[in-house]
């Protein structure tokens, strides 16, 4: 065991962190909470000069050619100030899924653009119900002509208005699951429309109303009917991923509220010096490094380890579980300033809400666990 | 001994449900954001709805324009207006300065002041805290120094819930600041539209606006507007704490809000079952809530019928509250949870359940646990007060 | 509603307070907890005095004619201090099942000795399983020749070694819901070979092994065939006696610890000082109210309300929760002294872990709740 | 960063499960009694036999008799002991006084103490605690007093387990009463079979005897057994507390019982189900638990993982402590509650689910969040230490 980051995973970390705290406001996060801000694409642009969406493309495309934990590094980082921008859907869902399923072609036409911060990818992989619940897709691709033809209705993808490319699931035959995943430029398709979802926090979303989106042969990742892999690929990343956010977003909360207790003074002393708000705060320092360490452990997993599925179900439930719970500990002890809009702490607790429904709510990776359990 | 309501109680209930769904908007799911001036209007008919029926001050003295009843009747009207979500229940005055100034206001404070709210014709707020005065509420800053038969006001209350719709504010300021700092303190009833009274939104982090910060800059109150004398006000303020503390209201949220999601859970698609209901992790968290709902709803009662007996313990109350409050934040957490990717989709978005009300309740109610006494303080005073134990 | 007890009520746990504070002492607990000590004649007999088994019998057969409500009061004294001997038994479940299910002759021909305090009753109605399971049982009776002839094991029997009435279950049909409650006097019937159960702590149990024992048609109680109402019943009835004992033993232990921490000092002030240790006397004392308020409900409902299986199931999950979680902070406060054998503490630890598992686990009662909730 | 062992961990372990297997008894449950003449044959067999491997002090620098591996290798030693709850784990002599001496011991006391304690032919016990002196360690009142070249203690220890198996004691006493209470204390090594020390057995909880007090009346030690200097005892006896502070005992008593509840869960009927291990409302909790389990293992193999880099970390010890302990409890609570009514069945019941061990273990685990510094006062060092929350 080695619990210490890489030299280039705390290169990365305090780069990262240094980045994002001069870049990232509050501000900026409330408005997006809000509805009333927008992501913004020069912010985005200067992501992407740091060569982040390409930390897991081989170097021999354009890459850093780096593993999971170093891209956990930053995502970690990235959670901790809740930075409004699809890291995560283009940096690890998207390079990770297409180097994994992509043939040749793909690869090379792919995944050089996503490393020089030209292609935003999203996964549209949702329908009423989840991807991960496994039930049978309305959207639907016929091949006529030598051509895929989709129609259906994809809901809650994430940066949708502003990707360049798209995964869209559809069903390709009479089972649950014959499934395909196409490879979708919004750009080169007519036929896709886009709503946006308002949400409370976390990553705008969309529905993606296809109307007959014609896609060639190459649009397929992967094999045809074969998809369902490559879904269920896209979760676990979505469920590591966030795991990660989540134990950054944890740590900065007891940073926050440490910060706070430690100067607010009541009763003519900090309330930091009261028990109870001490005993509080220890409780959050210890949920927060539980997280830190499973949500790694699972990206470590991904890379180098067996069974990521169980790592990844193990990271998310305690995140789900925790980072609420660390929210409202650092509720309880910021008092009413912490309850208002203008203060930060609240765009922690939106996220949190957002964050434990995607990628396999808690009662979707205990029944994993449970599965694996009574096996 | 016995746990179900007489004849009378219940049909009081019923009625006021039946009220209720009337005087509701059909399909209301609430909550009420008081500073839309459609639910102002909403919440100002059925404040005078049920005033018109005797119910909005149905447990005060029959002089004051009460029914006199028992304070189990009292509670039941708060648990139902807030299993109902329903605007209109002046807190403030129903519960804070009218028990208040039944018991420590003069003749002509209890004449001037108390037919008004019994009416439903007034809309009163609070001024307690201070930006630097929370938990901490006898560090207050704010101050009154006589003038004649007047005081003069100065200084900044925050965190004035419905300051903004408000006829008046009672309020605490420092009349002696050479005192020891719980004996130079007074409370006084000032007039929200006296000159000098400014009035700043603050919004919330559900994204409304419910409090205020208050301004007083040389406001003028008469002296025959003190409550309880002069440098009394830290005892007259605890008092009316008492009267608010209850947690009859987070156990009607908190029930209410357990029968859309399991009402929901009924049609909800599930993976693994025909419906989320028979889902038993669903069903089990559904369950243990219940049990915690009713022992909470029981605590609340109990402490109403100690009160009702004369035994006003600040012990029962601040049991319920805690038990109460947060019974009801597992509750909406819960429920926004099961409600899956839906859960966190805004109000606004036309896929969200409920219209996005359960996650707008579920970001409010994490006040609960710290307004009207945090929960750590309820919890102090349980520990010295219930149970004696030693401060030092 | 009305919170306070009755004067008879008030009465009844104001002399048992008395009373039992006088008479039982740790120690007689304590031995029992080993298996060294023995459940004492005298001191039943001076119970059986104070016509305690006798509160629901009818005043016409000799008892108080009182009601649920005030044999719990009764109860919440007697769990208070651990009190060993067969009430709950004898004065709840015997007394209460016979006087539903038992034809006239029954009625006169054992109420009269309960209510004298001549007649110990027992349930003899788990096997492998709990009854409540509503698994079909081995124990079986068959009727030949004008009499039952009982055969089988039955387990957890409580207080059996010192019973004269025991309640038997036997299957006496081919269905698992055709079984008959059996009123077996043991001093009358031979073939019955008691064994005890060593526990942790709570009433002494025995495993009742039946050879051909032989009982007369007047010994069923109700009708053949339909004993799963009166099983069902006496379960009912344990858990709400049950979840009484609990509510007063959670009272005891917060009384125990609160006197305990104020007179302890560390650091040079009392243990009891600290915010952290005021603050878990708090939690406990919230637990105890609410285990009071809904097991006093529950009493309550069943002689008075309506659906009392669900008031029991909710008094019972929140015993079952609340009293391990009441002996865990007692002990957080107590430290290392309530952790030696000589303390009382464990007492109600080890009583905790028995009487959450008899009469409903937590997950039997949550599964009513949950069946309820689905209907 | 990694997360798998190397592969020398990985044969350490699989090495010393494989050593434990052959000498435990077949079927072996656990755990020991060690007031129980037979089980205490077996701590000394296995504890000799751990040290003929050098695994016993696996850790230590090789010049004292260790492999001078990193602490990983020593928690997979504690953990994997704790897995099969076998005795011989000498943690006072190899996790506590050892470590203390190699850092802060003469050479003479090093070659004279730590060559046994490595080859497991001795046994040490603790001598902190007193009947007034729990939480608050520095109000200890057992006196030292200068003698020559000797010392003479007189007073009272309490909760020194095994000291009735004991040969050696380490202890903190007061030396110096005119002192600041943190200042006047020294550390004494003392051979328990000295003239003037009497043991005396305490009865735990679940039913044996572990614990002791043990008496001195007027016991001469000579000089040459101070630890760290006269009068400096405070620093060097917290210094052994941080040796001692780990949560990985825990952890390994958790992993095994969790198992062990889900093995039986597997033939264990249901009324719902075919076997327990279905029953979604078990199944639940037993992952929801595996999770915190694992947290916990995470937590302390990190805690090892700074110490072995010489950055003990008082935090990241007492966070280890303070998880695995909670966790623990809640897993042998869960355990003997899943076995129903044959949970509370006690050893010696033939009826009794894993020999009544499980019932043991969940009363005898109470201890796990008292002892060796109750949790309070872990999340108190949490929150000062490493947090720097502010003291007033």
């Amino acid at each position: 065991m080695d619990f210490d980051l890489s030299e280039t995973q705390e290169l990365i970390a305090s780069g990262a962190r240094e980045f994002l705290a001069a870049r990232v406001s509050g501000d900026l996060v409330r408005n997006i909470a809000a509805g009333t801000g927008s992501y913004s694409d020069s912010w985005w642009r200067d992501v992407t000069q740091l060569e982040w969406p390409g930390l897991l493309v081989p170097e021999e495309l354009g890459g850093a050619g780096l593993g999971f934990p170093e891209l956990g590094a930053l995502l970690e980082e990235w959670g901790a100030v809740l930075a409004p921008g699809p890291l995560l859907e283009t940096a690890l869902q998207g390079a990770s899924a297409i180097n994994r399923f992509g043939n040749d072609g793909q690869l090379k036409e792919f995944l050089p653009p996503i490393a020089a911060g030209e292609m935003i990818v999203t996964p549209a992989v949702h329908e009423e119900q989840p991807a991960w619940a496994h039930i049978s897709l309305n959207a639907s691709a016929r091949f006529i002509n030598g051509r895929w033809t989709l129609n259906g209705e994809k809901r809650f993808a994430p940066f949708a208005a502003n990707a360049n490319l798209m995964l869209v699931s559809a069903s390709t035959g009479p089972s649950a699951d014959d499934c395909t995943l196409f490879l979708v430029r919004p750009e080169d398709s007519r036929g896709i429309e886009l709503t946006p979802m308002k949400t409370a926090a976390g990553p705008p979303l969309s529905r993606v109303r296809l109307h007959d989106v014609q896609v060639t042969e190459d649009a397929v990742l992967g094999e045809v009917g074969r998809g369902q892999e490559a879904i269920d690929y896209l979760m676990l990343l979505g469920a590591v991923g966030r795991s990660l956010q989540m134990a950054g977003a944890a740590r900065q909360v007891v940073n926050m509220t440490v910060d706070y207790v430690s100067n607010r003074h009541q009763f003519g002393r900090p309330v930091g010096s009261f028990q109870a708000v001490q005993h509080h705060c220890a409780n959050m320092a210890v949920a927060a490094k539980g997280m830190a360490l499973l949500s790694r452990k699972a990206a470590w997993t991904l890379s180098e380890g067996s069974n990521p599925a169980r790592a990844a179900a193990m990271a998310k439930v305690k995140a789900n579980r925790e980072l609420p719970y660390v929210c409202a500990l650092a509720h309880q002890c910021h008092g009413a300033i912490g309850f208002t809009w203008e203060h930060n702490l609240h765009l922690f607790t939106r996220h949190a809400l957002h964050w434990r429904s995607d990628y396999g709510d808690t009662n979707y990776h205990r029944k994993k666990l449970m599965t694996e359990a009574s096996a | 001994m016995r746990f179900d309501f007489t004849p009378e109680e219940q049909r009081f209930r019923d009625d006021l449900a039946s009220f209720l769904n009337g005087a509701l908007p059909p399909g209301w799911i609430g909550p009420a954001d008081e500073s839309r001036d459609d639910h102002w209007q909403l919440y100002i008919d059925v404040r005078r709805g049920l005033a018109d029926r005797g119910w909005l001050t149905v447990g005060w003295p029959k002089q004051y324009g009460g029914k006199g009843v028992f304070p189990i009747t009292s509670t039941i009207f708060a648990e139902q207006m807030a299993y109902h979500r329903a605007p209109g229940n002046d807190r403030f005055g129903t519960r804070m300065i009218g028990p208040t100034l039944i018991r420590f206001g003069t003749e002509d404070q209890k004449r001037r002041f108390l037919p008004p709210i019994a009416r439903g014709e007034v809309q009163w707020c609070q001024g307690y805290s201070e930006p630097d005065s929370g938990s901490d509420l006898a560090s207050i800053r704010t101050r009154a120094v006589q003038d004649g038969h007047d005081f003069i006001i100065t200084g900044s209350k925050i965190w004035s819930t419905l300051a903004h719709r408000a006829d008046w504010m009672f309020l605490l300021a420092r009349t002696d600041p050479d005192a020891p700092r719980h004996k130079g303190i007074t409370m006084f009833l000032c007039d929200v539209h006296s000159p000098g009274v400014s009035v700043k939104p603050i919004l919330n982090m559900a994204g409304y606006h419910s409090f205020n910060e208050v301004r007083f800059d040389s406001v003028r109150v008469p002296r025959s507007q003190v409550v309880g004398g002069i440098n009394n006000g830290w005892s007259t303020g605890l008092a009316l704490l008492n009267f608010e503390r209850s947690g009859i209201d987070y156990v009607g949220w908190a029930s209410r809000t357990l029968d859309d999601i399991a009402h929901y859970a009924r049609s909800a698609p599930d993976p693994d079952s025909s419906s989320l209901i028979y889902d038993p992790l669903f069903s089990a968290q559904l369950v243990d809530l219940k049990v915690e709902v009713e022992s909470a709803r029981l605590l609340t009662y109990e402490a109403a019928w100690q009160q009702g007996k004369g035994e006003a313990s600040p012990t029962a109350a601040s049991i319920s509250k805690l038990a109460a409050s947060e019974v009801n934040q597992r509750v909406h957490d819960f429920a926004v949870e099961m409600l899956g990717m839906y859960g966190p989709l805004a109000p606004g978005s036309d896929l969200a359940a409920f219209e996005g009300a359960l996650l707008k309740l579920r970001l409010f109610y994490t006040s609960g646990t710290i307004l009207a006494g945090s929960n750590e303080i309820q919890r102090n005073i349980i520990a010295a007060r219930g149970l004696n134990l030693p401060r030092k």
